[in-house]
């Protein structure tokens, strides 16, 4: 049953040591969850981007709650590269599992089949395989020839973020074309999201409108919290990403005290009710 | 008379002329000379009656896609995609890119890049990978990459019906041999010399006894870059459109 | 690139010998289709049901041209068994590979992500993989324990046949959450699709409609057919199953005569325009 | 007084006894009696303020799926489906259901029915498969099934959180024991005795000294079911709503 909350009852909900998968910057990435997860000092998180994020995970991992990161990249786009990731790695205070964008997708996939791994082509003789022990090769049992091929286990997240444009009030979930947050939500235990606003209307009552949802059987709870995707942008055309907040922060966060002086004041932001 | 090609005109050319042949090409995000070179393909082959496709990974206006960020990577493995473009903080000798990191072990590498993205999955299926870096430097091309995003290569066991064909750099073009897992130099963009790419490349490459120089646009083309294809690629970037109308304002009216 | 042709021109795209994917009977069954199949004679194929079929089915057995069949069922539903199906079986006249549902779907996405195979649960002490000498058991490689599980291979099909409400003019198709339509179109070599109308809109031009489509890539060829599901409905409301048409199909075809005579009304029956 | 309980709304009551604690239903297509049932345990969880989700597979309205057929069978494998329905052509002591077909050699069997649908594969992973059949006859329940389109339990190595743990039939209700592979008899439904449902039935199963009758729905629950249940179901099963309509004409008001 999906509840509407808080976002401050949403995020409670994510408890340390949790395996989190976080929504690209693309598809509705979930800063206003990290702004409060950071509040609320959740820490020793197993992050998941699925498959890549930007500033949404830089700036946790500036704030040492992340114990792992799983990811295909992390960067800031034209901006360059992303500081606090890069930071962590050089002091080796976080554990890496270099991914490519495929080989997520494919372990979620594996959870939402409910099957151990599927196979993935490509990525034999990589560096991202071979620092992957939790990744497996085999000869593929259908071939007759020699014929290897790498097998992605399922990702299992405790918890799956992202920020949508509506929800209605049963909890069915807006997503359009971005099936990723579906998968992530299938995938995970338990999903939160935040919205701009809720409906009225049923989201599954047209045959149409339904293409474009997450039915709420995957939603656990959900926040209202407008513009809760800033600075990035979101695909509904509410707004676009301000490519100048990003750029500052690429550029105050390469300090350890400019980070601290921008999460303040990110911190402090408010969002409007 | 129009302005001469700018270089940046040059490499949309030189990476048009390469992806001739193909249906539909992938340009991941923020690559607007890739892009800008697909659109005019496009716009080459609408003339003679023929259809290319853009997929333009990020733009809500050349993004075909309805399934979500996974679909490009099964379309590649569909083999409905012909062409995509890998770059690379280094590139060696072997066609080997890396986007992780370089200097010491990693993961505590002195540099750290964005990370692999789909270069470990792409680099395998797509037929006609081209290898795109402006910086030509030895800093860049490197004799051997200190992290394997993707190879160059692979032994003949593994299922691989794509990978790099050519590698397009701010100075020269040069082709892949799958088979010899080696470059060679095919053109040297105007006003630069075989020399110069030998100083500034890492890794040994074969070099032709003639190395002809890489041609620019005719009129024609020239006039469709600055008139129709620059339109559209604003519609993508807006800032790279800008800086090249500042560069060569004109808008020349096809013969 | 799209082509919109007349339903012959279509269906002259189906060799003989081709595998071919139909769509289920509530996701737009491809009636017009198999109607002109028959009519052009069309024989020796392979015919994979997503996951199941009925009178779209049993009618192409009745004519003799399903060289194998492929499939998690077929059934007229209220009006009974598919009499055509059950007489071929008993004459051994076709190959019948018995499926469950999941392991179609199964193998469609297999398909879809260019791999061999996927593997999937259950299954496992059934006569269906007693029968299916193409499907494989193995230990899971990341199981310490035993832990036996079944490799379904790709299903890789020539064709993919359905019947849409709209298309537009660049070849984008409606699907609505009928997404086992794009499945079978992301499998196939070739998608041909029959639709109600042909809309002026571009479907993928608002991020909204975008959701329920399935891209050009992936289609063809597209003939209108008005009523092209007929006796069966759409989902999308332009009509629904005429019961009685199905029961009486499900009567008369009991008998190699009386199926002989149904035929000869089905083949001459013309469409509104 | 209203009319006394009829056959089916028996059935309705038992199954919606069997779901207790579900938190998802899924029923299949053209499953009147199970969806009444669900939709029963629906309105009863209601009132107590729980949530019971019911998935009506093919109708329009109860239909919570946005992914197309697959999604039930993604759903039961991420254990978010608690309860579902199957039948059988045969079903064995041993709690093997048959869909496929039966006498003579498959696949040229005598008598072919539809085939295993999802069967082969939800039996292994919803919790609480209820087994359905209403024809209680020696022809169905077999002492063997003829095809296993579902086993009713798997070596301790195979992969099963699901199984069976009913069987309900137009006679009584059975227990099923997964660990023993066995039926037991735990209810005889009103009008019907022990002695014919061991008659009626092919294959051997234990019976308790004392064996209940079936009970019957109580006076709120019959008000619930001939008036919100009915309501509800026969957006689904029209003509099924319209027959039990007609047995049964009037709605009783909830005390």
């Amino acid at each position: 049953m999906t509840r509407t909350v808080a976002l401050d009852d949403l995020v409670r909900r994510i408890k340390p040591g949790a395996k989190v998968a976080v929504a690209p910057d693309y598809a509705g990435p979930p800063m206003a969850t990290i702004r409060e997860l950071i509040r609320q000092g959740t820490g020793d998180l197993h992050v998941v981007c699925v498959p890549s994020a930007g500033m949404v995970v830089d700036v946790l991992l500036g704030t040492g709650q992340v114990r792992t990161l799983e990811t295909a990249a992390i960067t800031l786009g034209e901006a360059g590269g992303a500081p606090r990731f890069q930071a962590a790695l050089k002091q080796g205070s976080i554990r890496i599992m270099d991914a490519t964008c495929p080989a997520i997708h494919a372990g979620l996939l594996a959870a939402q089949k409910g099957v151990p791994f599927v196979p993935l082509r490509g990525i034999i003789g990589t560096d991202v395989l071979a620092n992957r022990p939790d990744w497996k090769v085999i000869q593929n049992p259908f071939a007759d020839a020699e014929d290897p091929i790498v097998l992605i286990p399922a990702i299992l997240p405790d918890i799956a973020i992202f920020h949508a444009p509506v929800a209605d009030r049963f909890g069915n979930v807006q997503i359009g074309r971005r099936r990723e947050l579906a998968s992530m939500a299938y995938a995970a235990k338990s999903t939160l999201v935040t919205v701009e606003r809720i409906t009225d209307e049923n989201l599954l009552h047209s045959e149409l409108s339904a293409a474009a949802v997450l039915p709420s059987l995957y939603v656990d709870a959900v926040a209202v919290v407008p513009e809760g995707a800033k600075p990035y942008g979101m695909w509904s055309g509410e707004y676009d990403v301000d490519p100048a907040e990003v750029a500052q922060y690429a550029r105050v966060a390469r300090t350890e005290d400019g980070f601290r002086d921008y999460l303040a004041r990110f911190l402090g932001a408010t969002v409007p009710a | 008379m129009p302005a001469p090609a700018t270089p940046r005109e040059l490499l949309i050319v030189a990476i048009a002329r390469l992806l001739d042949g193909c249906r539909h090409v992938a340009v991941g995000a923020s690559s607007p000379i890739p892009a800008s070179a697909a659109m005019l393909l496009r716009a080459q082959k609408e003339q003679q009656d023929e259809v290319v496709r853009i997929s333009v990974l990020g733009s809500q206006e050349h993004n075909f896609f309805t399934n979500g960020g996974v679909e490009l990577f099964d379309c590649a493995a569909q083999g409905r995609i012909d062409a995509f473009f890998l770059g690379g903080g280094q590139i060696d000798g072997q066609g080997n890119i890396n986007l992780v990191g370089g200097g010491g072990d990693y993961p505590q590498t002195k540099v750290r890049w964005p990370g692999s993205f789909g270069s470990s999955y792409l680099a395998f299926l797509v037929p006609r990978v081209i290898l795109f870096r402006e910086e030509h430097s030895p800093r860049v091309f490197v004799e051997q990459v200190d992290f394997v995003s993707a190879p160059g290569t692979s032994p003949p066991e593994v299922y691989r019906p794509g990978g790099p064909v050519a590698l397009l750099t701010g100075l020269g073009l040069f082709s892949f041999d799958r088979q010899a897992g080696r470059f060679t130099l095919r053109s040297v963009h105007p006003g630069h010399t075989v020399e110069e790419i030998v100083a500034a490349t890492g890794f040994k490459f074969d070099i032709p006894e003639i190395v002809p120089t890489t041609p620019g646009p005719d009129a024609a083309t020239l006039a469709l870059l600055r008139g129709r294809v620059r339109e559209e690629v604003s519609e993508c970037y807006g800032e790279f459109a800008a800086a090249w109308r500042a560069e060569v304002p004109e808008v020349v009216t096809a013969m």
